[in-house]
């Protein structure tokens, strides 16, 4: 087991060396941060005298290896863009984002996987051909376009939800929370249905397939010959076997909530890293986006020992070996 | 009463001297301020200084207001301009380059200093509005006396707090979310906003700013997409204002290499024929433009300098030659290319106001009379990246004259000859000696009538020339609340100070 | 070829096609959508890409059966004064382009790297499933800037510019590669010890042979049900590259930009530069999604 | 055991009556099973042997009402404890199984979920049917461990099945089939999966566990060796059909019909050397194409117009039921015939 | 005696499974005479497939050495095997014409156009139809499916056969046709084969000589008829008893209890020792050697006595047709 973990980290490290490599490599494509800081108008002295100043100038190499050595102390430099820690941009963003992501996460799975168990129980109902339907509607429109829907109906015509921002935040210690106040929950409602949507529909497709082959299996053949309840069968013995694949699923979407909730957190102005990377982008803040992208590799890597952990606990199979 | 508004953008930082963004700097000035300051209509007018006179051709004396007080109490007097000058020359500051004509700042007397220039300057004070003041003993304390450094990976305290003498306090800040303001209730001028607390939500996203003006989610708005505009105005509650920007857009030519990029042209440059720009000139539409792509608003250019701008040639404001076709193929032809010919066209596509729109509908008029466009589109870090480098043909660029207001600096980034220290947006290389010659007289002519004249001889030329192609001055749109008396001026600043909301 | 068809007709996959209304319909749809992408030139009253053909004056006019449209521009004009038929079926070519291309590629790179890590194990499975690893954790977005700067950087000034397409291709096939490459390592992992492999490894045959000719046609049903999800998937991350600006330029017409653009515009009453374009992607993620869905259950022996 | 119902005491615990299975196909429905009757009385054990798709394990799952759709009972009667249970709810038909009617089958491993304690499992079976609380039904766990032979039962409760070797697996589906104390159990080939010498041990207590409790069986195999050591009477599978069902001595000895005779010399014989197997040319039809008359005609050597045309019903051959035209008389011993090369 | 086609000497295959090394195959020898059948009986999992891959040359050995001797005839040494999964031995999207080509065609074994009907050929021989040619593995039952297999096997022209439980997966009447024609097979064609079961009755009919494998070693090798007229170690004992017989009707077995230890923790000494009824101190300590007894019998017991005489270590099964006791 511990020898698993330990393994683990060291396939992590090896990937966090390799997104540092790509991110610092992003760089020179961006674009170029020099404009944004010295205005449009400044002097082509003016413009070399910052790349001197920020180090552009030097050889790649040299640049990779200095934004290393930093990295690994935990500094990421001044973001170009509000010339602020890096990482106290990040640190401040993350909040935002997670809680986001975590709402996003739970409704998608508190909604998807019931949906899905529904039409694994019954895949020939109407119930569940609708539902299939319907859902796929919610993959097929682009996430953007959810989020103007939404606004439109939420937010002009009825009037009961805010179209941006989170809402009043309170501190916990160095964390700002939403979801402690009522507004922010209030503004939680959008982003989070629009970041769930697209999951949600994965998460009920993937139950239903997987409960569907679990439904065939010998056991629960031999849980129905021994006259044990519908509910017991269902719930309790396939359900279970279903939830495998499901963790390494939501596992991995999780981590792709957190990357993709740009479009989602600029439809909705949420303060998290999403609106911070797009802007970020767009300006050429090139020591944000490596933190960032450093940032999420790091995420996934966890993400991933975090699945691992949760198969132990759920397959007794594996916990035996170790 | 309290005020929200909101606009596409954040403030990039508190600090006045940090940072060399328009949006940045226009937002700060409600906090900070300086010897003089603009008013609504462009105005110069007297701040924390009260009058001023010229002791020599190139030094002013400036008389500070007394009883002035910064928003931690401390009064302000000459050590603060003296020391906020010197900020402004640690190796951090961006504004340093909008101050580069003064020389030095003195102190005289303790509500006295002298402000020597390069050369004599008649747009002194126009300069001097970027030197924001910051106090002396605030910036000691909180370790800010320097602006903060990239380059040696700096931050400082000035960055996310702020103790100036102007309108507003800042109360608190969150980037990208929130910066909340209250009203300066010890400031020197008498108010003429009845506000209390301002809050400031930066929204990107366009659609979503509309629908929160909508949705009563903000009181106001200072950039609003010109295709909600009717929309909002279908709003009772809401009304929209709109006006002319001092920015001009206009389209630059590659004048220099001898073999045209991005071309099939092999081996010549056919923008370095006067017919060729002319015939270009004479293929787009402005007034089509306006119509279908501007929504009827903007305000069609007949030079590149606006109108409002200080020292504009406003006899020259209307254009050279008229839309027509025909005369265009006819030009084309005349320069030897009876087929046309297919160029490069570099445009922005989140820099100015349907910039993307305005080349696809220009690359469709130039396709009339010949000239294949391939377009090349691009956000805004990539695109000046590529002015920086000349690599351009036919390109998209535009010009406010900010921050100084004034003709000069237009004329220096955009028309003077490229070097290290002008021509800074003239990607395209035009160069005219004649041109080039006018630059320092109009530099430092002191005379008004004088320099007004030099003005215009000099922008005859590079419009006779067809150096750029203008093509308008694109609006400022404003939206909000009905009862909420803004004041919106070209250079598309709020400022709040002028802000009057009825009722509550 | 007569005998596949006959195969074909009796063929199991053909009699559950016949039973679910789902799957015939989204098929009959998805081949409605397949003969206007490749026929688009000769339905479309208006070429889009013919610039000079473009009136400005008529732009943004509404459908025809409101009021204020004309009969010449059936579903209106957009804001170039582009006809709304036209770009939404050389946009719906684009997409489909796009969709497909990236598919394609992304399934090839994919299957590949997957059937060598399955077949090779040890230490090659170790390198290309640590940059499966490395790849997940960088959005399509950042894919996206990544292979544009690239290219930028490596390619002619001139060619990069034509390439615009090309490069969302490809970085919409960089980001979905992974799954074809896991999905693919596992079912090698075991079909290489199945007996009918040993059979043929007893007769002295390569490895490479042996993959491609009797491991690959093993793993194509998994694979083919991921390729028709993702189809869906990429014409949506086409959409959402052009909505942050990356996509393909605004000239040649996608779903995507058509969407963008006129979502921008949705405020001011012109609804139907983006509705229209909208409805036909949904049309088409729908039905494609839904004929995938059949596919994997008709394809699924443990479902039948 | 007390029986209070119309039929008398000596009536058979299961009745099947003429029973057919048919699964819908796109080419129409094909008869799976066909006229399929038989008895099994109290505590008896009755095999049904067959080759592989012949019907046996579709026979059982009918019985236990868990044919898989689109499998369904298309006609017939099945009768248990004199209660006719083909049509019964689902409601009713779920308390029959477990408590009534339990059920083994075929691969341990997978007849087990790999993510609860067997404990569980048991309990979980016991307290559904039988009024029992929670410490008791784990007891009566522990001790259905015990007497199936699994050591130290008290720690092992609360152990994963992927902890147990396949042979202790199937123990523990015995229990499992035993626990809520049916009078009938259908063990589908209980012993296919576990080597010969883990399956004489698990069959034994299979055997003892009904004898004690005068449980029913069902046994389905296709080892004639098994249903030689274990079963009271055999019935003998075809294409669907009942071929022959009989005391099993009298049909391991003096098969009649040529199908069980043939089944019978094509085992090869552990205590002699045979030069040649005896076999059964051909292969036993397709679902799809049965053919008319009787279905083993094609490849019966004795076959004749009759056999082609109509079909055989079992009628008594002494103390069997054969369904054939042709009965043969005479012990059937393997490998006697000669190939034709 | 005749010559060996295969001596297999000291071979052992080891496998590291979750940091622990398993010995599937433990220190075998043995040989095969030309144009013999040699069987290898054993239960689940004791390295049978194992060996045979590792003799097939789908696997290395981990140690040991295998020597192909020359056949008779002078023919090319080719090895071919019959798996015994008929439903995974055979390409589910190859069309069966194909698969039976496809070792004729990659190795040049006839000229191309003749190979069409070489194929036709094989079919009838393992008695299907020409026209099975087209059809997919779907299409066929289980022994056919096992036909197929041996004549994509025979298709290469083996000298050397490997049939690793080749029936196992089927029943007794298609077992029957599938035997008889391994058998024609030894006897036309004088091919050598490496039969392997856990069915000793098969075994009995198709084999010369007999292996009994437990947990990875050889405990016994013997020719069959001795074999079976007297088993020496105790595990061969225990697995004739085992077999349930036919026409005897009810018996009462008391065999050992205990089950197959695992091979990730094979016993010390003798691996059979905790199962064994004749057990000794020396069985829990010291691996007994394979030794060679007179009568052509090997036997790797420290209980058989040096003569070799048979000794009944298993208290046996009693086969009373009446009563049934139970113990
Ligand atoms: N759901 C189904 N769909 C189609 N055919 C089926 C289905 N279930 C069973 N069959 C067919 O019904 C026949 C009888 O099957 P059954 O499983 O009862 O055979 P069996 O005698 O138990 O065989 P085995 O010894 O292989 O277990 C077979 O031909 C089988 O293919
Ligand atoms: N690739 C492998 N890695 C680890 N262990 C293996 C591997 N292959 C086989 N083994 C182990 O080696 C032992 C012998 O396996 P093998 O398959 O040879 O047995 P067998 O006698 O053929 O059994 P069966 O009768 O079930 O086919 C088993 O314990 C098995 O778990
Ligand atoms: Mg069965
Ligand atoms: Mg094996």
């Amino acid at each position: 087991m511990l020898r698993f973990l330990l393994g683990r980290l060291a396939n992590g490290a090896i990937v966090m060396v390799l997104v540092s490599m790509l991110s610092f490599s992003l760089f020179n494509f961006i674009g170029d941060p020099v404009s944004n800081l010295v205005g449009e108008t400044a002097t082509v002295n003016e413009r070399d005298a910052m790349r001197r100043s920020l180090g552009l100038d030097q050889p790649l190499p040299v640049q990779y290896l200095k934004f290393v050595g930093r990295a690994v102390q935990g500094e990421f430099g001044v973001s170009y863009r509000n010339i602020e820690p890096v990482s106290r941009v990040i640190a401040s963003r993350l909040p935002a984002t997670l809680e986001l992501s975590l709402i996003a996460a739970i409704l998608a799975l508190g909604v998807g996987i019931p949906m899905g168990v529904y039409a694994g129980l019954k895949p020939r109902s109407l119930g569940t051909r609708i539902l299939q339907v319907v859902s796929l509607i919610g993959i097929s429109v682009p996430s953007f376009v959810t989020g103007i829907i939404l606004i439109l109906i939420f937010s002009i015509y009825l009037n009961w939800l805010p179209s941006f921002g989170r809402g009043d935040t309170v501190m916990l210690g160095a964390w700002s929370t939403g979801l402690l106040t009522a507004s922010g929950w209030k503004s939680l409602v959008m982003p989070a249905i629009t970041l769930a949507l697209f999951q949600l529909t994965l998460f009920m497709r993937l139950t239903r397939t997987q409960m569907m082959e679990v439904l065939r299996s010998e056991y629960i053949k031999f849980a129905r010959a021994r006259g044990l309840r519908e509910r017991s069968i269902n719930f309790r013995h396939a359900l279970r076997n279903t939830l495998i694949p499901i963790i390494t699923v939501a596992g991995l979407q999780l981590g792709s909530m957190i990357a993709f909730s740009i479009i989602t957190e600029t439809v909705f102005q949420w303060p998290g890293l999403g609106l911070l990377i797009i802007q970020a982008i767009s300006f050429g803040d090139v020591p944000v986006i490596a933190a960032y992208l450093l940032l999420i590799a790091l995420l996934f890597v966890l993400i991933n020992m975090v699945v691992d952990l949760l198969y132990f606990a759920v397959d007794p199979r594996l916990r035996a070996q170790r | 009463a309290s005020f929200t508004w909101s606009s596409n953008l954040d403030a990039l930082s508190m600090d006045p001297h940090s940072t060399n963004n328009s949006f940045t700097n226009a937002f700060v000035s409600n906090i900070y301020e300086s010897l003089v300051r603009f008013n609504e209509k462009l105005e110069i007018e007297p701040a924390l200084a009260t009058s001023w006179k010229l002791v020599s051709p190139t030094v002013w004396r400036y008389t500070l207001r007394q009883g002035v007080k910064f928003h931690n109490g401390e009064s302000f007097g000459a050590d603060d301009v003296v020391f906020s000058w010197q900020r402004v020359n640690t190796p951090g500051s961006l504004v340093k380059g909008n101050l580069s004509d003064l020389k030095d700042v003195r102190k005289v007397d303790a509500y006295t200093v002298e402000v020597e220039t390069n050369s004599p300057l008649p747009t002194l004070n126009n300069e001097l509005v970027q030197l924001l003041i910051m106090n002396k003993g605030w910036s000691e304390q909180n370790r800010a006396v320097e602006a903060s450094d990239l380059g040696h990976q700096k931050e400082n305290f000035a960055n996310r707090n702020a103790n100036g003498t102007g309108p507003f306090k800042l109360v608190s800040r969150e980037v990208d979310t929130r910066t909340v303001l209250a009203a300066n209730t010890g400031w020197w001028d008498k108010p003429k906003h009845n506000l209390t607390q301002v809050m400031f939500t930066p929204i990107k996203s366009d659609a979503t700013r509309t629908s929160s003006l909508i949705s009563g989610g903000i009181d106001a708005s200072i950039s609003v997409p010109l295709q909600d505009v009717p929309r909002l105005k279908s709003v009772p509650t809401l009304e929209v204002v709109q006006g002319p920007e001092l920015r001009t857009i206009f389209m630059g030519m590659d004048q220099s290499r001898d073999e045209l990029l991005y071309s099939d042209v092999k081996g010549k440059n056919p923008f370095k024929d006067l017919r060729v720009r002319k015939a270009v000139y004479q293929a787009i539409d402005v007034e089509a433009l306006k119509r279908s792509v501007m929504r009827g608003a903007s305000w069609p250019a007949g030079n590149l300098l606006s109108p409002y701008l200080h020292g504009s040639p406003v006899a020259l404001n209307k254009r050279l030659l008229p839309f027509n076709p025909e005369a265009s193929k006819a030009l084309l032809k005349e320069a030897g290319y009876p087929n046309g010919f297919t160029v490069g066209m570099q445009c922005p596509n989140d820099r100015y106001v349907y910039d993307e729109a305005l080349c696809l509908a220009m690359s469709s008029m130039l396709a009339k009379v010949g000239i294949k466009t391939n377009l090349m589109i691009e956000p805004t870090v990539k695109w000046s990246v590529r002015l920086n480098a000349a690599d351009v043909s036919l390109y998209m660029v535009g010009h406010a004259g900010l921050p100084m207001a004034d003709v000069y600096g237009l004329l220096k980034d955009v028309v003077a000859t490229r070097t290290g220290k002008e021509g800074s947006l003239n990607a395209g290389k035009y160069s005219n000696p004649k041109f080039d010659a006018y630059m320092p007289r109009i530099a430092s002519e002191i005379d008004p009538a004088k320099r007004a004249r030099l003005i215009e001889e000099a922008v005859a030329i590079e419009r006779d020339d067809v150096s750029h192609i203008p093509l308008h001055q694109q609006p400022v749109t404003w939206a909000a609340r009905k009862g909420i008396a803004l004041s919106q001026a070209p250079d598309n600043q709020m400022r709040l100070w002028l802000v009057h909301v009825n009722g509550k | 070829m007569m005998l596949t068809l006959r195969r074909w007709r009796e063929s199991d996959l053909a009699w559950s096609l016949g039973r679910s209304p789902e799957a015939w319909i989204s098929a009959l749809v998805l081949l409605l959508y397949l003969a206007m992408a490749l026929l688009a030139p000769l339905l479309a009253p208006q070429n889009p890409f013919d610039v000079a053909a473009l009136d400005l004056l008529d732009a943004r006019l509404p459908p025809a059966w409101t009021e204020g449209g004309q009969l010449k521009y059936l579903f209106g004009t957009d804001g170039q004064g582009r006809d709304m038929v036209s770009v939404m079926l050389y946009g719906l070519r684009v997409s489909l382009l796009v969709g497909v291309a990236s598919t394609l590629l992304s399934l090839v790179v994919g299957v590949t790297l997957g059937l060598i890590a399955g077949y090779a194990g040890g230490r090659i499975d170790n390198i290309i499933m640590r940059a499966a690893d490395v790849q997940l954790s960088f959005p399509a977005i950042l894919v996206a800037l990544l292979i544009d700067g690239l290219s930028r950087t490596v390619l002619p000034r001139a060619v990069h510019e034509q390439l615009s397409l090309l490069i969302v291709v490809v970085a919409i096939a960089l980001a979905n590669w992974v799954q074809y490459a896991r999905t693919v390592r596992g079912v090698t992992m075991i079909e290489k010890d199945k007996d009918y492999v040993n059979a043929v490894r007893l007769i002295g045959m390569g490895r490479a042979r042996i993959l491609f000719r009797h491991v690959l046609p093993n793993i194509l049903s998994p694979v083919l049900v991921i390729a028709t999800l993702s189809i869906g998937l990429a014409v949506l991350t086409e959409a959402t590259l052009s909505f942050l600006g990356l996509g393909v330029p605004a000239t040649s017409p996608s779903l995507g930009t058509l969407i963008r653009l006129g979502n921008e515009v949705l405020f001011s009453g012109e609804w139907w530069i983006t509705v229209l374009p909208g409805l036909l992607l949904i049309g088409l993620v729908l039905s494609v999604n839904l004929f995938g869905d059949w596919l994997r259950d008709a394809l699924n022996p443990r479902l039948k | 055991m007390t029986t209070s119902n119309a039929y008398s005491a000596a009536a058979p615990l299961l009745s099947v009556r003429g029973l057919r299975v048919q699964i819908p196909t796109r080419h129409g429905a094909l008869t799976a099973l066909d006229d399929v009757s038989f008895d099994i009385a109290r505590g008896e054990i009755l095999g049904f042997v067959g080759e592989s798709g012949a019907g046996k394990s579709l026979t059982g799952m009918a019985v236990l009402g868990l044919l898989d759709a689109p499998a369904h009972i298309a006609a017939g009667e099945i009768i248990f404890d004199g209660q006719p249970i083909h049509q019964l709810p689902a409601a009713q038909m779920r308390k029959l199984r477990g408590r009534r009617i339990g059920a083994i089958f075929q691969d341990p491993l997978l007849s087990l979920n790999p993510l609860l304690t067997v404990g569980y499992q048991l309990t979980e079976t016991m307290r559904t049917h039988l009024p029992l609380s929670a410490e008791e039904a784990r007891l009566r766990a522990i001790e259905w461990l015990r007497q199936v032979g699994i050591p130290s039962p008290t720690e092992r409760v609360d152990a994963y099945p992927h902890q147990f070797s396949g042979g202790m697996r199937q123990r523990i589906v015995i229990a499992l089939a035993l626990c809520a104390e049916p009078d009938l159990v259908i063990a589908d080939e209980p012993t296919t999966a576990l080597d010969v010498s883990v399956q004489a041990q698990v069959l034994e207590l299979l055997r003892t566990q009904c004898r004690e409790r005068g449980t029913a069986v069902l046994l389905v195999t296709h080892d004639m060796g098994v249903i030689s050591e274990n079963a009271d009477r055999v019935a003998v599978m075809y294409a669907g059909h009942i071929a022959e069902t009989g005391p099993v001595g009298q049909i391991v000895n003096r098969p009649r019909h040529p199908y069980t005779r043939g089944l019978m010399g094509s085992i090869p014989p552990v205590d002699q050397d045979v030069q040649w197997l005896q076999q059964i040319d051909g292969a036993m039809p397709r679902l799809s194409a049965r053919p008319t008359g009787c279905p083993f005609h094609p490849r019966c050597k004795h076959a004749t117009e009759q056999c082609v045309t109509t079909r055989p019903l079992p009628h008594p051959e002494g103390v069997a039921l054969v369904a054939c035209w042709h009965p043969q008389q005479g012990p059937a011993m393997a490998g006697v015939a000669e190939v034709a090369a | 005696m005749s010559v060996p086609y295969l001596s297999v000497k000291s071979l052992s295959r080891e496998f590291k499974a979750q940091g622990r090394t398993v010995r599937a195959v433990d220190n075998v020898s043995f040989e095969i005479p030309v144009g013999t059948t040699f069987s290898l009986v054993g239960e689940s999992g004791c390295g049978k497939t194992t060996l045979a891959r590792v003799i097939a040359g789908l696997d290395k050995p981990s140690a040991g050495s295998m020597l192909f001797g020359a056949p008779l005839d002078g023919r090319v040494h080719r090895t071919q095997m019959i798996f015994q999964d008929p439903y995974a031995s055979l390409n589910p999207r190859w069309r069966v014409g194909d698969a039976i080509a496809e070792p004729i065609t990659f190795q040049n074994l006839r000229p191309r156009p003749t190979v069409a009907g070489r194929v036709e050929e094989l079919l009838t021989r393992v008695g299907l139809a020409a026209a099975d040619t087209a059809k997919f593995p779907h299409e066929f039952s289980g022994g056919q499916r096992q036909r197929v297999s041996i004549a994509r096997a025979l298709a290469g022209e083996p000298s050397f056969l490997v049939c690793d439980e080749p029936t196992s997966a089927l029943d007794v009447s298609v077992q029957a046709q599938i035997l008889n024609l391994l058998k024609r097979l030894e006897k036309e064609e004088g091919l050598t084969s490496l039969f392997i079961s856990h069915n000793l009755a098969v075994v009995r009919f198709v084999s010369s000589m007999i292996g009994v494998m437990y947990l990875g070693r050889l405990v016994e090798v013997a020719p069959t008829a001795e074999l079976f007229a007297a088993p020496r170690h105790p595990y061969t004992q225990l697995l004739l008893d085992a077999i349930p017989r036919i026409g005897q009707g009810r018996r009462t077995v008391s065999l050992p209890a205990g089950e197959l230890p695992s091979p990730l923790a094979p016993p010390p000494g003798c691996t059979f020792h905790p199962r064994c009824p004749a057990a000794m101190d020396i069985c829990r300590r010291e691996a007994p050697a394979l030794r060679t007894l007179d009568n052509g019998v090997s036997v790797a017991c420290h209980a058989v006595g040096s003569g070799g005489q048979p000794v009944r270590f298993m208290p046996g099964a009693a086969h009373p047709a009446s009563s049934f006791s139970l113990s």
